[in-house]
C-alpha cells in the first residue's frame, strides 16, 4: 500500500464512474455513476492526506466536504427524478429531450 | 495476536449465551403473562433450536441466491460487530474503537440494508412487502438512534464507549438525560424489529421477509435477531446505565445485570404491546420522537456546559 | 506483503470489482447494492490508510443512501422488485473510451506524479485533529455545509411535492394565465395533452 | 429407528404445524393451538406438518397442492374433518379426535425425523409455473427494462398512484384461499402501490360459518340462556384473539383463547380489558380505520353494525332475555377498533347474563328472532356473505391497516349445520 497503488485504485474508480455516468439511460444509474467518481475523489484525498499532506486536517476536510456534495447530489436528484417522473412519466434521460427548449 | 483471538472467542462466548438468555427471558414472560405453550423456559430453546436445525431448507422461484443466502449470515455478523464494541469492564473490550459510537451508528443502516436484502431476495410478494415497509420505516429511527448517542458522548468528549462509562462516574446518563434510554431501547426494538416495531416479519405477511426460509437460514435469521436486541442493550446499559460502574461486584457482573435488565425491559415491551400501526408511527417518529431526540441533544449539551 | 498490504488489495480488488458490476448488473436493486459493497471496500481502505473517521462515517452515510436509492428502484418498479434483467446503456462505446482515457490520465498522475513523501505523524490523532479543524478554523466551511444540506432538505421537499406553485400535480396543475381566465403562461407538453400520457420504452 | 441427538432434541421441539383451512373451522384451530405440543406457523414454509382442516372441494386442487409443496420436504398432512386427496390417500393420517392432534402430530414429527416416514410426494411439477419470455439479447422482459413478459407474467406498468400524482408501479398478486391472515376460503387479487391497497378484488368468498350447536336449538325451539351466552362470550373471545394476532401480540392471544376455553359464567374480563387499553391495542392499526358506512354495517349487522351506532339487537325481542334486563350495547365509532372493543364489551356482558340467567334456569323464548354471532336471524333468515364490501373497504389503507379492519370484520354467510352442500359453494 503506497501513495501510487491507492491513486490507481482511485482513478480506476473514477474511470468505471465516469463509464457509468455517460452510459446509463436511467436516471438513478446515471446517479450511481457519480457517487462512483465522488467514491474515487475521496479515495484519492484520504490518500494524499495520509502520504504527503503530513496529515493536515485540511486533507479530511476535503473529504468531508465531498460528502456532503454526494448527500446533496443524491438528494437533489431524487427530486429531479420525482418532480421529472411527475410531469413526464420517465425517468430515463432520452424522455427529457423536450425539456431542452 | 493471542488478545484479539480470546477477544474473538469472548464475543463468540457472549454471542451464544446471548440468544440463549433473550429465549429464556422471552419464554418466562410469555408463561407469566398466560402463554401455555411457551415450555421450559431453560430447556425449549434447546428443542427449538435443533427442530429449525434439522429441518430442511428450501427455494423459492428465482430468487437472488446469493443475496438470500448470505442475508441471515450478514444480519449476524453484524450484531456481532455491534457486540464486540460493548466494553465489558475496564480491561475487558474486545474493539476500543476511538470512533466506537459512529461504527455503532453505521451498523443500524446496515442492519437495514441487510434485513431489506433479506426480503427482497426471496423474490415472493410478502417477503418483499415486508422488506419495503421496513425500510420505509426504519430511516424514520435511525436519526433519533445518532442524536441520542451524540447526546451520550458530549459528556464523556469522546466517540469511544470506554471513555462514556467513565464520564458516568459522577452520575449515569439515565440521570443526567432521562430521555435517552427510552428513545434508545425503541430504536432497538426497531432494528431487530422486535414487537411493536416488527414491520418486516409481522404476522400480517406470514412472517414478512422470513416467511419464505426454513430451517436453518431461520434458525440464523432468528438468532441474528436475538444478539442485535442482546448488543443493543449491552450499548444501552453503557451509555445510559454507567456500564462497569458499580460498587462491591466486579465490572463485569455489572455490566452484565444491567444489559439484563434492559434485555427484559426490551422483551416484556416486545411481548405486550401490539405493533404500531406504520402510518401512525412514521407521524409519532418525525413528530414527536425526533424532536424529543433534539431536546434530549440540547439537554446534554447545556449540561456538557463548563 | 505485510497484512495490512493484503487487506488493501482485497479491498481494492473489491472496490473496483463491484464498482464495475454496478453498471453490468441486470437489476437496478442488485446494482445499487454493489455500489455500496464498493463504498464499504473504500472505507475499509480509508479505515488502513488512518482515517478512522472519515472510514466508518463512510459505511454509516452510504449505507442510508444507497437503502434510500434501492428504495426508489422497487418505488419507481416495484413488480417484479427489479429481479427481471434490464438493459439500458446509450453511446455504450464512447462511454467506455472515456473511462478508461480517464483511468489511464489519472493514473499516469499517480505514477509519474512527483508527491512529497510526508505521511501522517504515527502519533497524529486524526479524530481530534479533524474535529478541532471543523470547529475551528473551517468553522465557515462545514458551516456552509450544513447549511447548503439544510437548503437541499427544504428545496428537495418542495420539488418533490405533489403540492406544486399551482396547486395539486394530480390535479393538473397548471400556471394562471397570463390575462384573467387567459391561456397558461406555460402550456406544459403539448403532445400530452393530445395523445394522452404516452410512456417512454427503451 | 436411529436418531442422532440433534433429532432427538428436535423431537422434543413443539412441531410446528400450518393450519389449512378447508371450511370455516377458525375458532377450533385456535383451542387446538393450545396443546403444548403443537405451535401453528403463519408460513407453509415454517412448518413440518400439514393439518388439512375440513372437506377440500375440488375447485382447490391447486391452490391446495401450492401449499402442500411449500413444506420443505420431507413433510407430512394431517387430514381432520375430511377425506385425504386421491393422490395422498396412500398412508395418510386422519385425526378423529382434535385432542389427539398433538399426539398424533409429535408422532409424525418424530417418524419424520427418524426417516421412517419418508413424506409425502410433491403434487405440482418442480417447474417454473410461467415459462421464461425474455426478448433482448441478455434476456431481458421487453424494451428496455419496460414491458414484456419475461416469466410469463407481464411486468407492472405505471398506475396513478392513490395519494399523490406520481405514477409508479403497482404490485399486483393473489392470496388465499388457504392464507394464514385471511379468513378461510377467502381469495383475492390484491393491488398495491407501495404498502397502500388500491385495490382489493375478492374472487371467492370465505367458507360459510357454521352455527353452534346451541344456536342451532335456538333456532328450533328455547335453549338456556346461560349456553347460549358462554358460546357467544367464547366466539367474540376467539375473534378478539385472532386480531391481537394480526398485530404482532402472540402471547396475549394465547392468553385469550386459553381463557376462552374454560369460561366461567358470571367471570370478569376487567384484567383483559386494561391490559389491552393500557398496552394501546385500540390504538394500532384497528383505530380511526375501516369505518362502515349504512349500508354496509347493516349488510354486516351484529357487532360491526352497534359498533357504527345501529343499536338493533334481536335479543330485544326475546322475553327472557328482557326479564334479565338486556338493553342493547352501542358505540357511535364504528372503526375496526371500536368492534374490538364490542367484542370484549358483548363477551363481557354475556358471560354476565349467563351468570344471571344461572338460577332461574332463564331460557329463549323468541325462536324467529335469535341474535346469532354475526347478525340476527329473522323468520329464518340467516345472513348472508358481506365480503364484496371489502372491494370498497379496503382501498386506501395501509396493508397492516386493511389487514387490522379485516380482523376487526366477520363477514362470512352463516349456514345451519344441517344445510350441507347446497351452500355458497
Amino acid at each position: 500500500m503506497s501513495i501510487i497503488t491507492v491513486q490507481i485504485v482511485a482513478a480506476a474508480l473514477i474511470g468505471i464512474g465516469l463509464y457509468g455516468a455517460l452510459s446509463q439511460q436511467s436516471f438513478v444509474m446515471l446517479m450511481m455513476g457519480l457517487e462512483l467518481i465522488l467514491n474515487g475523489v475521496m479515495l484519492a484525498a484520504v490518500g494524499f492526506w495520509a502520504y504527503s499532506g503530513t496529515g493536515i486536517p485540511e486533507g479530511q476536510l476535503l473529504t468531508i466536504v465531498v460528502m456532503a456534495v454526494m448527500a446533496i447530489e443524491m438528494a437533489l436528484g431524487f427530486a429531479l427524478v420525482v418532480a421529472v417522473y411527475r410531469g413526464k412519466q420517465a425517468d430515463m434521460t432520452e424522455a427529457l429531450e423536450g425539456f431542452k427548449h | 495476536m493471542t488478545a484479539s483471538l480470546t477477544n474473538a472467542l469472548l464475543v463468540m462466548a457472549i454471542l451464544a449465551i446471548g440468544v440463549y438468555l433473550v429465549a429464556i427471558i422471552n419464554r418466562a414472560w410469555a408463561n407469566a403473562l398466560g402463554h401455555s405453550g411457551a415450555g421450559n423456559p431453560f430447556t425449549a430453546p434447546f428443542y427449538s433450536a435443533a427442530s429449525l436445525w434439522v429441518a430442511p431448507a428450501n427455494t423459492t422461484e428465482a430468487p437472488d441466491a446469493m443475496a438470500w443466502h448470505l442475508a441471515p449470515v450478514l444480519y449476524l455478523t453484524l450484531a456481532a460487530m455491534g457486540l464486540a464494541l460493548v466494553p465489558w469492564s475496564q480491561n475487558l473490550v474486545p474493539v476500543d474503537l476511538t470512533t466506537g459510537i459512529v461504527l455503532w451508528g453505521a451498523l443500524e443502516p446496515l442492519a437495514t440494508v441487510v434485513i431489506f436484502l433479506h426480503g427482497w431476495s426471496a423474490n415472493a410478494h410478502l417477503s418483499m412487502l415486508g422488506a419495503y415497509r421496513y425500510v420505509s420505516l426504519g430511516l424514520s429511527y435511525l436519526l433519533v438512534s445518532m442524536f441520542v448517542l451524540i447526546g451520550v458522548a458530549l459528556p464523556a468528549e469522546s466517540l469511544q464507549f470506554s471513555a462514556v462509562v467513565e464520564s458516568q462516574a459522577g452520575l449515569w446518563n439515565v440521570i443526567r438525560q432521562p430521555l435517552g434510554l427510552p428513545l434508545f431501547l425503541l430504536v432497538g426494538l426497531g432494528i431487530s424489529f422486535w414487537g411493536p416495531l416488527n414491520f418486516a416479519d409481522s404476522n400480517d405477511l406470514a412472517g414478512g421477509t422470513s416467511s419464505e426460509s426454513s430451517g436453518r437460514a431461520r434458525l440464523v435469521w432468528q438468532a441474528g435477531r436475538a444478539v442485535m436486541l442482546v448488543a443493543f442493550s449491552a450499548i444501552g446499559a453503557t451509555a445510559f446505565l454507567g456500564g462497569w460502574l458499580g460498587p462491591v461486584l466486579p465490572g463485569f457482573v455489572w455490566m452484565i445485570l444491567k444489559t439484563m435488565v434492559v434485555l427484559a425491559m426490551a422483551l416484556l415491551l416486545g411481548q405486550l404491546i401490539p405493533r404500531f400501526s406504520p402510518d401512525r408511527f412514521l407521524t409519532i417518529a418525525w413528530v414527536l420522537l425526533l424532536p424529543l431526540a433534539f431536546v434530549d441533544l440540547v439537554w446534554a449539551g447545556l449540561e456538557a456546559l463548563p | 506483503m505485510s497484512f495490512v498490504d493484503l487487506i488493501f488489495l482485497i479491498c481494492g480488488a473489491i472496490a473496483i470489482f463491484s464498482g464495475w458490476r454496478v453498471f453490468c448488473t441486470d437489476s437496478m436493486v442488485r446494482a445499487s447494492f454493489f455500489l455500496l459493497i464498493s463504498f464499504i471496500a473504500v472505507g475499509v481502505i480509508m479505515l488502513l490508510l488512518g482515517a478512522v473517521y472519515l472510514g466508518v462515517a463512510l459505511f454509516f452515510m452510504m449505507a442510508v443512501e444507497m437503502m434510500v436509492m434501492a428504495l426508489f428502484m422497487v418505488m419507481f418498479m416495484m413488480n417484479p422488485a427489479g429481479l427481471n434483467p434490464m438493459k439500458m446503456v446509450h453511446q455504450d462505446k464512447f462511454a467506455a473510451l472515456a473511462g478508461v482515457v480517464a483511468f489511464f490520465a489519472l493514473s499516469a498522475v499517480a505514477v509519474f506524479g512527483d508527491f512529497p513523501d510526508q505521511p501522517r505523524p504515527s502519533d497524529l490523532d486524526p479524530v481530534v485533529t479533524l474535529g478541532k479543524e471543523l470547529l475551528g478554523d473551517s468553522m465557515l466551511v462545514f458551516e456552509s455545509a450544513g447549511v447548503t444540506l439544510l437548503a437541499t432538505m427544504i428545496g428537495v421537499v418542495a420539488m418533490s411535492s405533489h403540492r406544486g406553485r399551482y396547486g395539486d400535480a394530480n390535479a393538473g396543475s397548471r400556471p394562471p394565465g397570463l390575462e384573467p381566465g387567459g391561456m397558461p403562461a406555460f402550456s406544459g407538453d403539448q403532445e400530452g395533452s393530445s395523445g394522452g400520457h404516452h410512456h417512454h420504452h427503451h | 429407528m436411529a436418531m442422532n441427538w440433534l433429532r432427538q432434541l428436535a423431537a422434543k421441539a413443539p412441531v410446528p404445524v400450518y393450519p389449512l383451512l378447508a371450511g370455516n373451522l377458525r375458532t377450533d384451530i385456535q383451542t387446538m393451538g393450545l396443546d403444548p405440543r403443537i405451535e401453528w406457523v403463519a408460513s407453509p414454509r415454517h412448518a413440518r406438518v400439514l393439518l388439512v382442516a375440513g372437506e377440500l372441494s375440488p375447485a382447490t386442487d391447486r391452490a391446495f397442492g401450492k401449499v402442500h409443496d411449500q413444506l420443505p420436504g420431507p413433510a407430512a398432512s394431517i387430514w381432520w374433518q375430511g377425506q385425504p386427496l386421491d393422490s395422498l390417500a396412500d398412508g395418510a393420517t386422519i385425526l378423529d379426535k382434535a385432542d389427539d392432534l398433538g399426539r398424533v402430530a409429535h408422532q409424525l414429527q418424530v417418524d419424520l425425523l427418524s426417516g421412517k416416514h419418508r413424506g409425502e410426494p410433491a403434487l405440482c411439477p418442480d417447474e417454473p409455473p410461467e415459462p421464461w419470455q425474455g426478448l433482448g439479447d441478455i434476456g431481458h422482459g421487453g424494451e428496455g427494462m419496460m414491458g414484456g413478459k419475461p416469466y410469463g407474467r407481464s411486468m407492472a406498468m405505471p398506475t396513478d398512484d392513490l395519494r399523490d400524482g406520481l405514477q409508479l408501479d403497482p404490485m399486483a398478486f393473489s392470496l388465499g384461499p388457504f392464507c394464514s391472515f385471511l379468513p378461510p376460503g377467502l381469495e383475492a387479487n390484491v393491488t398495491l402501490h407501495g404498502d397502500v391497497v388500491a385495490s382489493f378484488e375478492v374472487c371467492s368468498t370465505p367458507y360459510p360459518s357454521l352455527l353452534p350447536g346451541v344456536f342451532e336449538k335456538a333456532l328450533e325451539g328455547p335453549v338456556s340462556i346461560t349456553e347460549l351466552e358462554l358460546a357467544r362470550a367464547r366466539h367474540y373471545l376467539h375473534q378478539l384473539g385472532h386480531a391481537l394476532w394480526i398485530n404482532q401480540s402472540g402471547t396475549v392471544a394465547h392468553a385469550v383463547f386459553a381463557k376462552a376455553r374454560s369460561l366461567k359464567p358470571g367471570e370478569s374480563l376487567n384484567k383483559l380489558k386494561k391490559q389491552l387499553i393500557y398496552t394501546g391495542f385500540y390504538r394500532s392499526a384497528g383505530a380511526d380505520k375501516g369505518v362502515l358506512g349504512d349500508s354496509q354495517a347493516l349488510m354486516t349487522g351484529g357487532v360491526a353494525a352497534r359498533a357504527c351506532g345501529r343499536g338493533s339487537d334481536a335479543r330485544v325481542d326475546d322475553d327472557g332475555y328482557r326479564s334479565l334486563g338486556f338493553k342493547p350495547l352501542v358505540m357511535d365509532r364504528g372503526d375496526a377498533a371500536a368492534r374490538w372493543w364490542l367484542w370484549l364489551e358483548e363477551a363481557q356482558r354475556s358471560l354476565q347474563l349467563a351468570h344471571d340467567a344461572g338460577p332461574g334456569h332463564v331460557k329463549t323464548s323468541n325462536t324467529r328472532s335469535v341474535e346469532l354471532l354475526r347478525g340476527a336471524s329473522r323468520d329464518g333468515q340467516l345472513p348472508e356473505d358481506g365480503t364484496a364490501m371489502l372491494e370498497d373497504l379496503l382501498p386506501g389503507l395501509e396493508w397492516s391497516e386493511a389487514m387490522a379492519v379485516l380482523a376487526s370484520l366477520d363477514l362470512s354467510a352463516v349456514q345451519r349445520a344441517g344445510a350441507g352442500a347446497e351452500g355458497t359453494l
